[in-house]
């Protein structure tokens, strides 16, 4: 019989976890696995993960796949589901010694490239790192939006004292708010030569925005993430940067590492999926092009 | 009394709007300019035209849901599906505009699409007998299911420079998206308050069986109120893919609040029977200049929820005041 | 205005005998009350003395109501005082009232249609052990309450399943319970017949002889000749007499009223009968078996019965609001078969329902709005509907009919009993009927505009429209109709011409007797 | 009629849940077994003991909070916060635990701030006349604001193990978080269907009026119907905080629309006067079943939805035809 090893990612509507879900399906075909793809329906939904980490377990597969939307809240049960089945992380930590094996990006550190992005943009546009700048997070209290704000910030601190934030924005989710909240931005701050957009959606409101106003001369927007609307921003300069991550990888070594563990192989305890700065300049390389396209069907 | 006091256990007798409606809406009016005042002199951004066409721009979407809601409400109905609708008629419009559809055609079928929601609506409400909540909850959840099983999740990208240019111009300095909402507000205003299909949709809100009982073909009056709400959620879906230039099922998430409120802070009674067209209009830009003000005073976000709800509640105590002095 | 000068309140001499101690139980001085655009009680002086049964008349809009709701803390009011045996009190908020053991059965049935009938006699006065309500306990204790007075209701039924007379039983029933020094009837006869009328004269009569001090509100004069010691006059808001029963007499009374005087209530005039316009053959519905009657233009058929009879369901079913499930009907010579309301209307039937709150009213929307209901259709120019139209429509009802409103724009809520009813009649009368159906179109109205609703009746048969009248107030369909056919638990029992057959044997017809 | 008819155009008159309620109750626990059933064929996992553990505590918080929410909607209100409250609940809690407090001082003073919060409500409904939905919207908006502000929007780990061990223990077989259910529809079934406050519940929400007129004093009837909705939201906070073992401001987010459905598929009438204590649970656990069912079978996430939406609208009207033809 097929052995069953169920994905259960952060946000099933986001197009990012669809990615790590296609990794996933294409793993489980090429391995012959089953993997039920699951996951709540908003990186807010704590204990809706917990509820389907829980069902997951009570179904017996043959190992888990998971992403943690909380590191302090998934410790418990994902130390619960270690005692009866093989756990692999991916994307994010949590609090447990449960993982057998953990996969990720390390967020902190995509905030860090972000901000370096940030600054080789301003630099390019105004010729020095100076100026007030922005940050727009897309939903409050979610674990890998709030590390990324945390590299962002403490790279800028540390390496460019220069550039300044003016406004530490936090919106509700949608592309139109972040299409607000950047228009307001603009208003209100016309010194502004720096955006970082820390997820797609808020990363399209921002470019939007940009484009609307014919800024992408004045404003360097960095974005998180990545897909068709936004490589074509990217193409048209409106955004100057991506930090792009690979999450095709993360779900497919992500199963293939679980398949290995159940059968009780030694696998890797730790690997690093990384985290990559593309640009217009950099955009066309095959590299770009399979993390800036990856093939979600 | 009866009716409205015997529901509503503690709200005021509100009067109905018909008639001297206008000048009732005049204190939320009122505290409209007052804010805009307000605001003008804290910052130097505020009142500037550019300023003010991002105000427009922003409320619309809100303003144009917010009108559909309020015909629902009024027949003593709800409609939560509108946020969904938009979402999912994004995508539709996205999808057409990007399977080469002309843009007028893509429009009108999306409208088609809305208007079909709003018949199903109507279907499950007049015929099966289901409550409104219920059964706008149920297309709520199911619509946004079918956009992200379209879209496999992903957003799709709107290609045609047309349509997305249009949500970024003007017409006699006025932003597009607002002659949309006034192309909306026309039509419903002379709907509403000035046909006889209006007058029916008071009538069921305020007592259904009456209504009846007067020739009133009370089905066809609900059928008709669903369906506006749904065509304009689904005309303001078309409206947000412009505007973001991409359809994503999950756009427009947790406007149907957004939307009650607009309707309610704008007069409307969810009891029924009390509400008009320009009410729902100045309750979502109050709304809006609340969001636009914290972010040109750039208010902490954290702050900003918290200043929201306190100025909600302060703006509908003065309405309210001024409602019972009257 | 003699009666006024001999029997002011303060002016009157010593109480007659019968009505034993001299202090007045209640005494109101200078009560007055304004609502928005109305000064519904002008500086009111009035005093109801211990034991007596007091009853107070007016015209529609006169301020009777709002007078008893200022005494039972229904409504603050505006200025003035309010005493009991002789001590000032404040009476703002019912319980005031209750505490005093003020109570009143008001003239819209105001209870909780969700709760059982046992819950709304004793709702805020439960039966409870250890904090648990005893439910059957009270379910008993209602069902003998309602017995002992004579009515016919279940304990257990939901009050929203009641029809609007049974639901008036139940209040009536829940204010005698309330060991009550002071009680208060605001037309509590409307919706009822002569036999549940006598019920409820006979539980007056009782409770008076326990010493309970009763205020009586009616627009039937001979009931307060059979009931009242006293009777008080109310004209505008104003007070205009009180005298003793005994020495005063009806057209007196009507006089001070409306200001002038009324002879010919039951205004009746010859019309030729013309072709059936309705005909039904054995028609059956949910309420009513059987029913084969025909009604000719410049005919007035009137239907009798007692509560829950069947006659209301019969109507409603010839209006499509329920369906047949028998029978037929034939309309101006055609069989028809009417499956909703709005068919009814375009085949020229009208119908005033006889629940003016729940079936004849949007009562939050305006006077003018209520009117025009029914005929928005007729007032709409192009799209939009003809604003001068809808004006001149409304106002000439509200001045036809003498509807008094603060203005056409008045929420229908805010008007009095009987002004609400005019517009339940009022909305249809210029719709242009050939059948018009009146479903207790005179409850709660007054004598002076009863009169001008049956000269309506008669312009109406006049313009070749028949008419079906339900009335419970036996004289009016009496007096009025052409043919009167009598209802029993759904069935028609018997028919008579006008005028043929006396009150007992149509009230024995009624009872089965 | 009045009230129930007169606003809910086509709604049918639903009867009261009072007496024979239980019977007709039946009709919704007929689904749910049956779904139980299928599913149990369906499947070999969901009749498991671990499976039903999961489910019971899955739905546990839901079912807290639907039958808080039941209290108001009986007074026809609505209560909005009831997720925010969760959230901002789990925070005091959690910052409690963390500040050193002892876990009985921590609960009761978390309960307390529920119940001042709905004491808020309370006066912002009675005194300042507010509608429930502008009043209890107002809270929601400002209370994530005051959590997320305190949190600096980041989440508190609760380092006390006793603290949330407890939401995965269990007794007698069943998992600690059922027994905090029964632990409220016990005193709640008590306190809506045997107490007199109960009787006067109804009685506001079916007229207002009419329950002054008997001496019943209307305010103190809604403060204690919103004080016990923010209570046991704040209890279902503390669940919450124990069960993921953190406190965060945004938890329970959407929850108020989940809870109002569970109240309304469990036979609440939005027009107020028509509920019960055991419809919502029943209503919270057919929701929750759903869920899992789903899960258990790989459905995938995007059908869920459709799935949820479609059963949604089947149970209601399976229920709706029961209830008319009694
Ligand atoms: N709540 C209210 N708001 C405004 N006006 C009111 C209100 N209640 C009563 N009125 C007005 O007060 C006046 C007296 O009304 P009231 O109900 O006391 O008359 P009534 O004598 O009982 O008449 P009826 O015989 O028709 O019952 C009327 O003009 C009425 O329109
Ligand atoms: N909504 C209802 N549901 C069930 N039975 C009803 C309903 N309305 C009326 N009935 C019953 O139908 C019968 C006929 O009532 P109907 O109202 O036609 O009587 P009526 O002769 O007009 O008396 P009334 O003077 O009380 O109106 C009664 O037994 C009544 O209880
Ligand atoms: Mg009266
Ligand atoms: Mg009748």
């Amino acid at each position: 019989q097929q052995p069953v090893i169920p994905i259960i990612v952060k946000d099933t509507t986001s197009f990012f976890w669809q990615i790590v879900l296609a990794g996933a399906r294409k793993a489980g075909q090429d391995l012959n696995v089953k993997v039920p793809e699951l996951g709540a329906t908003s990186e807010a939904d704590i204990n809706g993960q917990i509820a389907i980490l829980e069902n997951a377990v009570s179904s017996k597969p043959a190992a888990i796949v998971i992403a943690p939307t909380q590191r302090a809240a998934l410790g418990k049960p994902i130390d619960e589901a270690a005692t009866k089945v093989k756990v692999i992380g991916i994307d994010s930590a949590a609090d447990s010694k449960g993982f057998t094996s953990f996969l990720t990006t390390d967020n902190v550190q995509g905030g860090r490239i972000a901000a370096d992005g940030l600054a080789q943009g301003v630099q390019a546009k105004t010729g020095k790192i100076e100026g007030d700048v922005a940050l727009i997070t897309a939903l409050p209290g979610v674990g890998s939006l709030d590390q990324r704000a945390k590299g962002f910030k403490e790279q800028l601190a540390a390496r460019y004292p220069g550039l300044r934030i003016v406004a530490d924005k936090v919106a509700d989710g949608q592309a139109t708010t972040g299409l607000n909240i950047m228009t307001d931005l603009i208003t209100a701050n016309p010194k502004l030569v720096g955006v970082f957009a820390s997820n797609l959606i808020m990363a399209q409101g921002a470019g939007q925005a940009i484009a609307e106003n014919n800024l992408q001369n004045k404003v360097t927007v960095i974005g998180f993430d990545s897909d068709d609307k936004l490589v074509k921003f990217l193409g048209q300069g409106v955004i100057y940067a991506l930090v792009v991550q690979d999450p095709y990888r993360m779900g497919y070594d992500g199963v293939k590492t679980a398949l290995a563990a159940s059968k009780g192989e030694k696998v890797a305890e730790f690997v690093d999926t990384g985290a990559n700065l593309i640009t217009k300049d950099n955009m066309n390389s095959a590299r770009s092009q399979e993390l800036l396209s990856p093939k979600v069907k | 009394m009866t009716t409205a006091a015997a529901t509503a256990p503690v709200a005021p007798q509100t009067k109905p709007s018909t008639g001297l409606g206008f000048l009732m809406s005049l204190t939320l009016l009122g505290l409209l300019l007052a804010m805009w005042i307000a605001l003008s002199l804290a910052t130097d951004t505020f009142l500037t035209a550019n300023n003010f066409a991002n105000l427009m721009r922003q409320a619309a979407l809100w303003a144009i849901i917010a009108m559909g809601q309020t015909f629902v409400i009024i027949t003593a109905g709800i409609d939560l599906s509108v946020g969904a609708v938009i979402g999912f008629c994004s995508v539709i419009v996205a999808m057409l505009l990007q399977g080469g559809f002309p843009v007028w055609a893509s429009v009108l079928i999306t409208l088609g699409v809305g208007v079909a929601i709003g018949l199903f609506h109507g279907f499950g409400i007049v015929k099966m007998g289901l409550p409104p909540f219920i059964m706008t909850l149920a297309t709520m959840t199911a619509l946004r299911g079918i956009g992200l099983l379209m879209t496999n999740g992903a957003t799709i990208s709107i290609t045609v420079d047309r349509f997305t240019d249009f949500s970024r111009g003007a017409l006699l300095g006025v932003p597009n998206l607002f002659w949309m909402v006034i192309l909306v507000a026309v039509p419903a205003f002379v709907l509403l308050h000035l046909s006889r299909w209006g007058r029916y949709i008071y009538a069921v809100g305020s007592n259904a069986e009456a209504a009846r009982l007067s020739g009133v073909n009370v089905s066809v009056v609900i059928f008709l109120a669903y369906t506006v709400s749904a065509m304009l959620a689904a005309f303001a879906g078309i409206l947000t893919a412009a505007r973001i230039g991409v359809g994503v099922a999950t756009t427009g998430d947790g406007w149907e609040l957004q939307s009650i409120a607009s309707s309610v802070i704008g007069g409307t009674s969810l009891f029924g029977a009390v509400g008009s067209v320009h009410g729902p209009l100045i309750g979502s830009f109050l709304l809006t200049t609340i969001a636009n003000g914290a972010n040109l005073l750039n208010i902490n976000p954290f702050w900003q929820r918290i200043i929201t709800g306190g100025l909600i509640i302060v703006i509908v105590y003065f309405d309210q005041m001024r409602r019972r002095r009257r | 205005m003699s009666l006024a000068e001999t029997t002011g309140t303060h002016g009157s001499g010593p109480p007659p005998d019968r009505l034993g101690a001299a202090t007045p139980i209640l005494e109101l001085r200078g009560l007055d009350k304004r609502f928005p655009g109305t000064h519904a009680l002008k500086q009111v002086d009035l005093a109801f003395l211990p034991g007596e049964v007091h009853a107070i008349v007016g015209e529609n809009g006169a301020g009777k109501s709002t007078l008893i709701k200022l005494l039972t803390g229904v409504y603050p009011r505006t200025s003035g005082e309010i005493f009991w045996h002789g001590r000032p009190v404040a009476l703002a908020t019912p319980h005031d009232a209750i505490a005093l053991g003020i109570n009143a059965v008001h003239q819209e049935v105001i209870l909780c249609r969700h709760l059982t009938v046992a819950a709304n006699l004793f709702l805020g006065d439960e039966t409870a052990s250890l904090g648990i309500l005893q439910t059957r306990r009270m379910e008993r204790a209602a069902q003998a309450i309602i017995d002992d007075i004579g009515f016919r209701i279940p304990s257990g039924v939901l009050l929203g399943d009641l029809t609007i007379g049974q639901q008036q039983l139940v209040a009536t029933a829940r204010a005698a319970t309330r060991g009550t020094k002071f009680l208060i009837f605001d037309e509590p006869t409307a919706y009822l017949t002569r036999q549940e009328a006598d019920q409820l004269f006979a539980l007056i009569r009782r409770l008076h002889r326990q010493g309970v001090t009763i205020v009586y509100i009616s627009h039937r004069l001979e009931e307060i000749f059979e009931l009242a010691d006293r009777v008080s006059i109310l004209r505008d808001g104003s007070l205009v007499s009180t005298a003793r029963i005994a020495d005063t007499d009806e057209p007196t009374i009507i006089r001070g009223m409306v200001n002038r005087s009324i002879e010919d209530v039951y205004h009746k005039e010859e019309i030729p009968f013309g072709p059936p316009v309705l005909e039904t053959r054995g028609l059956t519905g949910r309420g009513f078996q059987d029913i084969s009657l025909t009604v000719r233009t410049g005919e007035i058929v009137g239907l009798y019965g007692l509560i829950g009879a069947g006659r209301s369901e019969f109507v409603q079913a010839l209006f499509g609001r329920h369906p047949k499930t028998g029978g037929s009907m034939i309309l101006k010579g055609e069989a028809v078969t009417i499956r909703r309301e709005s068919d009814a209307i375009a085949r020229g039937i009208a119908l005033v329902p006889e629940s003016r709150r729940d079936q004849g009213l949007c009562l939050n929307l305006g006077v003018g709005f209520n009117l025009n209901l029914p005929i928005f259709r007729r007032l709409t120019r192009g799209l939009v509907i003809s604003l001068p139209a809808q004006r001149e429509h409304a106002d000439r009802q509200i001045r036809d009919l003498r509807i008094q409103t603060a203005s056409r724009n008045a929420l229908a809520a805010n008007l009095s009993g009987g002004n609400q009813q005019k517009l339940v009649v009022g909305k249809w009368l210029s719709h242009g009927a050939d059948l018009y159906i009146f479903d207790e179109p005179t409850a709660g109205v007054d004598v002076g505009t009863k009169v001008e609703m049956y000269r309506v009746f008669a312009a109406l048969l006049k313009r070749d429209a028949a008419i079906i009248l339900i009335s419970s107030y036996l004289p009016e369909v009496y007096e009025l109709a052409d043919r009167l056919h009598v209802f029993r638990a759904g069935r028609l029992v018997a028919s008579h011409s006008h005028k043929d057959a006396d009150h007992e044997t149509i009230l024995a017809e009624a009872l089965g007797t």
